[in-house]
């Protein structure tokens, strides 16, 4: 696996935000490999810079040092191989929930009839099927959230970035999605990158996870967690599972008020 | 260096501009007459300076734009925001602007002047009508668009309905009262020259009908170019407040 | 439309209108005024004779295509020049020049090219009322949210796309903002232009400017209304389009 | 007689490039005469509109395209453009812009204001203003509804005339002239202009009194309005011009003769929207029958405008006067 | 404690929202007494109603039917009796950081040392005290979430409803606060009204724990949970943590595929 390309690599990646003259460092320097295929979670504590680091995966803002490639091709600009959720809803208002999810199979030049099985599949899937004459605002947060994830997931990219994808939701929810997620992530060959504060869905669903450190962000340890997929929601009960979650949790303590208090 | 490239490419298009008026004189396009060069335009132009003209008009008519615009900037932004918060005084209003807009008030003007009289009143109230319009308009449309988290939130904090007016329906709509600004300063000005072309003893509409009367057009271009010159800088003035007061967006 | 907005605006004409020939009747108010009887009676027979009509014909196919083209350049610049950095980089200097212009001073040079036809009064008239629509559109754009354009983006749009189904929908509440002030400049413009000079003497400016020279206020007042009544049937035409397409929105009207 | 035997090149001033559409084929079509004219005191234009059994040659060697302007400066600007061929045009404006090197050639009068004869423009004040003699205009404010147009100069030199000084001694305002009654009415003004028809009106509501005429400071018959044409069209198109203008004498001399029915003809036919019971009735100015101006009075009138510094050069009015078209 | 007027009482409220001819019943019927210095929580399936119940409270939206009294008073307006802090940001946007907490005290006319100090002293408490001067736009989401709490506790409400404060956070950050909210509320006699999709935090918090069911909302539970205070993290591994969780859990999982299957 190490020989073939991966399918993402990142370089040295650097970002810093500036405002008039002052500046922020979102991202001191990562570098990460990410084979393809795999799940990949980043935690870290707020405000270190992952949805900047997904945005500039996702081509959306400019980086300020090193590389990103997907599949060995710099990205420059978003492009639909990567789908993005992102962290705030991006639905349009002036579409309705049916439509919102159409759309980008619309763009992609799906033809009507296909599209509508697609998006009545994605729709039912996230329980949101008799809301779809709604429009956004008349949805509640977490039912924003599923339908973001409908749109994503119904687009079909190659690789997905999830931005806290499931921190509207309820427990309940949150772990259909997430069976529903690592099913159809199996059944695919996506590459995975998810943002999460979740540590046990961290760990219940990756191949891989990133712990970042506090802002500005640099990569503080990569694990990785091979139990057998697919998983079910028993991995949490196993003595692994804790050892792991545990591993995380205490990383990520020492983090702990360091991440905003160094001024900027 | 680097500096005067920039200045270069952002201001291009007034370059264009400027050379293809150029080559419309040099290839003789319209008839000279009636489109004199711009260099001889601008030799004009500062004679006017150095004459005292623009000196003797130029404040008559800002002082004009600037009472009557002002004037509808105070009255129409609390009335676009108040429309917005009051369904009674909304349809009472819109239906006058609905049909009071589209009214050519330029030629209902001499009216005016027998109840105002020919000086700066009657015109500064036309001013004042003509930009009543665009201001309360965008300002009542952006203030609808106010997120009612918003006003939520500020309510919540024990906000009155005067501080909600003032401190968050007004800032959280500034983007679109400067719009609405932005638009209606240049009418300002164009109405008060057009009332000082009907009717006036001073002004730059004054000098640009009384250059028109003596029959010569590169006069009546530098009056123009005078008075452009003149909307120009007023319009950078208002674009600079606005970046000062909308930074956010 | 709102049948409430609707009952209001007739009452408060019926009032203006009462109070005026009130005032007319009393003699409070000189006669150059008129009143709305006169006014009525000669509006009247204007309508019968089908002067009205055929004045009105002319004075709105040049307002209409005025204010077509207005809608379509002005849209389309405005959002060209709000999202593409370069194109609003150009425009910006020849908006904040031309818009203060007094246009009426372009008169002579719009002649030598197009002659006195309906072709200088449209020019005239969009010139007025392009800047409105463009300014509102440029804002509009400038204020719709980074993430709309990062999804549509991200589900591989055009950049053709992205401006047609997301830009546009998304700063269509501003733009109508700027459309209604442009429809209401366009109207008066629609004197203004006429008011240069008329070939075929119809136009209802054209009516104005003779009933003016003649020293009849009660015709000009005659024409003074079909436009304002014009102008408020095509408001309301707008602002009815407006609530269709802007259902979605919060203040659709 | 059709416009036969003519070269039919574009017409152009001043050497412009522009083609002229209403150039006409060799053959027998008739030429089109465009001609910008204004608001006031050109009944014969309208008449030869309204009532073709007064122009035989119409719409046979030429055709007539009027299009109205408000202010002097409008008729230039589309002449020199090359939007009309004659303009119905002050004679003042005439001379200015002849001084100016515009291309242009007097070929006829329209109106005149001539002592003694036919209407004189009044300027009038409120009964009961106290204004009963030029001596009491010291203080004053005189209503003109432009700066350096005839009006003005028919003041100033009144008030000249009685020994006060038309720069000190009163003041000027622009007033519209259809606002002329209102606004000395309200006393926004002291004194008005009142050209016709808006004379009648005044006189007959009986509370303004005249204080000076037109001819109180300049005592000559002045070519109020002339006809100006393009030296260029005039010369390609030589007969349409001369059947045009003998149709314009012909219709001046129907009006001068029947006043009041050619009066009733243009309100009948919408041309005039005055008041048809004063219009009708009204005095006229004196008119040119023939169409010939008075040369000897430019000379005169050219010099009060230089004295005023009105005009910098004065030009030869004879250079620009060409009455060689107008019917023997 | 019965007798005495609860600082809040709901009776039989409930709430339909309309949009054209169409209507979602997003409150069935629902009472709650709530004795003075409570903290309550609320959860329930994504879109049951816990927000729209929660912006009735706080006098935002007209209810459909029933009563709320707050101290016996009955609501129908906004009130800064009421501390509300809302799911999605209402920072404001125009105003940085400090201005946007120093807003509501500015509004209570307290005068500017004092103000000053107690917004450094909130700021200070979510670790925000370095970005005082920047926009909200420039803040992450978690940032946002942290400066919307510093606002409401700056602003020292009588009750504090809270819908998802902590949705945005990290595990770390998460439980500081939520030691951190527990503190200030004992120190002062609030009660609170907390809307929160994750179990734990609900009975870590909590003295009642609301259950709604799946939309249209009514109580399916109530249960009152009674840790001693100061309750520490370790409470987390008590069994009787666990069995209240779990019953919690078991609850929610009943209500799991109705909440939104029944249409509109
Ligand atoms: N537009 C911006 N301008 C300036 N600084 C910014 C901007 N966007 C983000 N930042 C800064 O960059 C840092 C990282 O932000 P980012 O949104 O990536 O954090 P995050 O890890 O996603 O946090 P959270 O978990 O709270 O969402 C923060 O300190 C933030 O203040
Ligand atoms: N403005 C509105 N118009 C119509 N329906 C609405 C509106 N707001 C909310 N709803 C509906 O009311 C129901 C309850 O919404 P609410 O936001 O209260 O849910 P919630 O419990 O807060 O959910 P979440 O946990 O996802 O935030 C939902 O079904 C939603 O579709
Ligand atoms: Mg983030
Ligand atoms: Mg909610």
């Amino acid at each position: 696996m190490e020989n073939k390309t991966p399918a993402i690599e990142i370089e040295k990646l650097g970002k810093v935000y500036t405002r008039g003259k002052e500046e922020v460092t979102a991202i001191q320097e990562i570098s990460l490999k990410i084979p393809e295929g795999k799940f990949v979670s980043i935690v870290g504590p707020s405000g270190c810079g992952k949805s900047t680091f997904l945005h500039i995966v996702g081509g959306f803002i400019p980086k300020s040092s090193g590389k990103v490639r997907i599949r060995g091709k710099e990205v420059d600009k978003p492009g639909p191989d990567r789908g993005m959720m992102f962290q705030e809803s991006a639905l349009f208002p002036w579409k309705n929930v049916f439509d919102n999810v159409a759309w980008g199979l619309e763009i992609q030049g799906m033809e009507k009839s296909k599209r509508d099985e697609v998006v009545e599949h994605y729709l039912k899937l996230v329980n949101l099927w008799d809301f779809r004459k709604n429009l956004p605002s008349e949805l509640s947060g977490g039912m924003k959230q599923r339908i973001s994830l409908a749109r994503v997931l119904a687009f079909n990219p190659d690789v997905l970035l999830m931005d806290e994808p499931f921190g509207a939701l309820d427990a309940q929810t949150r772990e259909k999605m997430q069976v529903e997620l690592q099913r159809i992530w199996q059944e695919s060959n996506k590459s995975v990158m998810f943002v999460t504060h979740d540590i046990d869905e961290a760990v219940f669903l990756s191949d891989i996870v990133v712990v970042f450190s506090g802002r500005p962000a640099v990569v503080k340890e990569i694990i990785e967690i091979d139990f057998q997929r697919p998983r079910t929601l028993d991995v949490h009960k196993t003595q692994e599972f804790m050892d792991i979650r545990n591993h995380i949790w205490d990383l990520l303590h020492q983090e702990q008020g360091t991440s905003d208090e160094e001024g900027m | 260096m680097k500096k005067g490239w920039k200045f270069l490419i952002e201001y291009q298009s007034l370059i264009w501009i400027v050379v293809a008026w150029e080559l419309v004189v040099f290839l003789q396009i319209m008839p000279e007459r009636l489109f004199p060069s711009l260099s001889k335009v601008l030799v004009v132009a500062f004679e006017l300076i150095t004459t005292g003209m623009l000196l003797e008009n130029l404040p008559i008519t800002l002082f004009r734009v600037f009472a009557g615009f002002a004037l509808a900037a105070v009255v129409g932004v609390p009335l676009g925001l108040l429309m917005s918060r009051s369904k009674l005084l909304n349809d009472l209003v819109q239906p006058i602007f609905s049909l009071g807009f589209p009214i050519p008030r330029v030629a209902l003007y001499p009216i005016l002047v027998f109840i105002l009289g020919l000086g700066s009143a009657s015109k500064i109230t036309m001013i004042f009508l003509e930009c009543l319009f665009p201001i309360v308009l965008n300002t009542y449309y952006g203030s609808t668009r106010v997120g009612k988290l918003y006003l939520w939130a500020a309510q919540n904090m024990g906000a009155n309905r005067s501080q909600v007016f003032w401190r968050v329906l007004l800032p959280a709509t500034m983007p679109s009262i400067f719009t609405g600004l932005k638009i209606a300063l240049p009418m300002a000005f164009i109405i008060a020259i057009l009332t000082e072309m009907i009717g006036a003893t001073a002004g730059m509409g004054y000098l640009l009908t009384y250059m028109s009367a003596s029959l010569m057009q590169e006069k009546v271009l530098a009056c123009v170019v005078l008075i452009t010159l003149v909307g120009y800088l007023l319009n950078l003035l208002i674009q600079k407040i606005q970046r000062k007061y909308v930074f956010w967006q | 439309m709102d049948k409430r907005l609707q009952k209001i605006a007739a009452i408060e004409i019926v009032v203006l209108l009462a109070i005026w020939q009130a005032l007319a009747s009393l003699e409070w108010i000189p006669a150059y005024l008129s009143s709305p009887y006169v006014v009525g009676s000669e509006m009247w027979a204007l309508i019968v004779s089908g002067e009205l009509f055929t004045n009105a014909a002319s004075s709105l196919y040049r307002s209409l295509v005025s204010f077509l083209l207005v809608m379509v350049l002005g849209i389309v610049l405005g959002i060209a020049a709000g999202f593409f950095k370069p194109v609003g980089i150009f425009f910006q200097p020849i908006v904040d020049v031309l818009n203060p212009v007094p246009k009426i001073a372009l008169l002579p040079i719009l002649m030598v090219w197009f002659g006195i036809s309906d072709t200088t009064r449209i020019l005239l008239i969009f010139l007025t009322a392009f800047f409105p629509c463009f300014i509102a559109t440029k804002d509009g754009v400038h204020g719709v949210k980074q993430v709309f354009v990062w999804a549509a983006e991200n589900m591989g749009a055009s950049k053709f796309q992205i401006l047609w189904k997301v830009i546009l929908p998304a700063s269509l509440p501003k733009i109508f903002d700027g459309l209604r002030v442009s429809l209401g400049l366009t109207f008066v413009m629609m004197f203004s232009s006429e008011m240069i000079g008329s070939s075929n003497g119809l136009g209802l400016g054209f009516m104005i400017l003779l009933a003016d020279m003649a020293g009849r206020t009660d015709l000009m007042f005659v024409s003074v209304f079909f436009i304002a009544l014009l102008g408020f049937l095509f408001d309301r035409i707008l602002l009815a389009v407006r609530a269709r397409l802007l259902w979605w929105s919060e203040n659709r009207g | 007689a059709c416009g036969s035997g003519q070269t039919n090149q574009p017409a152009q001033p001043a050497g412009e490039q522009k083609p002229a559409e209403q150039t006409a084929s060799a053959g027998n079509q008739p030429v089109e005469i465009r001609l910008g004219g204004g608001f006031a005191s050109e009944e014969p234009f309208w008449l030869m509109q309204v009532d073709p059994s007064l122009t035989p040659n119409q719409g046979k060697s030429y055709t007539l395209n009027i299009t109205q302007f408000r202010a002097n400066a409008d008729r230039l600007n589309a002449y020199q453009a090359n939007q009309i061929d004659i303009a119905s045009i002050g004679q003042g404006a005439t001379m200015l812009a002849a001084s100016q090197g515009i291309q242009l050639k007097v070929i006829g009068s329209v109106v005149k204001d001539s002592p003694g004869k036919g209407f004189n423009t009044k300027f009038m004040a409120l009964k009961d203003s106290g204004i009963k003699s030029m001596a009491d205009l010291k203080g004053k404010v005189i209503g003109i509804p432009d700066f350096k147009a005839p009006t003005d100069l028919w003041a100033r030199a009144a008030v000249r005339s009685a020994g006060l000084d038309p720069d000190t001694d009163v003041k000027y305002a622009v007033i519209p002239i259809p606002s002329m009654g209102e606004a000395v009415k309200s006393k926004k003004i002291d004194v008005g202009v009142f050209p016709q028809p808006f004379f009648e009106t005044a006189n007959a509501s009986g509370e303004f009194v005249e204080v000076f005429n037109s001819k109180t400071g300049v005592n000559v018959e002045e070519d109020f309005l002339v006809m100006m044409a393009n030296p260029d069209f005039v010369t390609k198109n030589e007969q349409a011009i001369k059947d045009f203008l003998s149709d314009y004498t012909n219709t001046v001399k129907y009006y001068e003769e029947n006043g009041e029915a050619a009066r009733q003809k243009l309100i009948d036919a919408k041309k005039v929207q005055a008041d048809p019971a004063l219009y009708v009735k009204m005095t006229d100015n004196n008119r040119s029958v023939d169409g010939t101006v008075n040369i000897e009075a430019w000379g005169k009138i050219q010099e009060m405008l230089v004295a005023e510094k009105w005009l910098d050069k004065p030009v030869d009015p004879n250079t620009i006067i060409d009455m060689s078209y107008l019917p023997k």
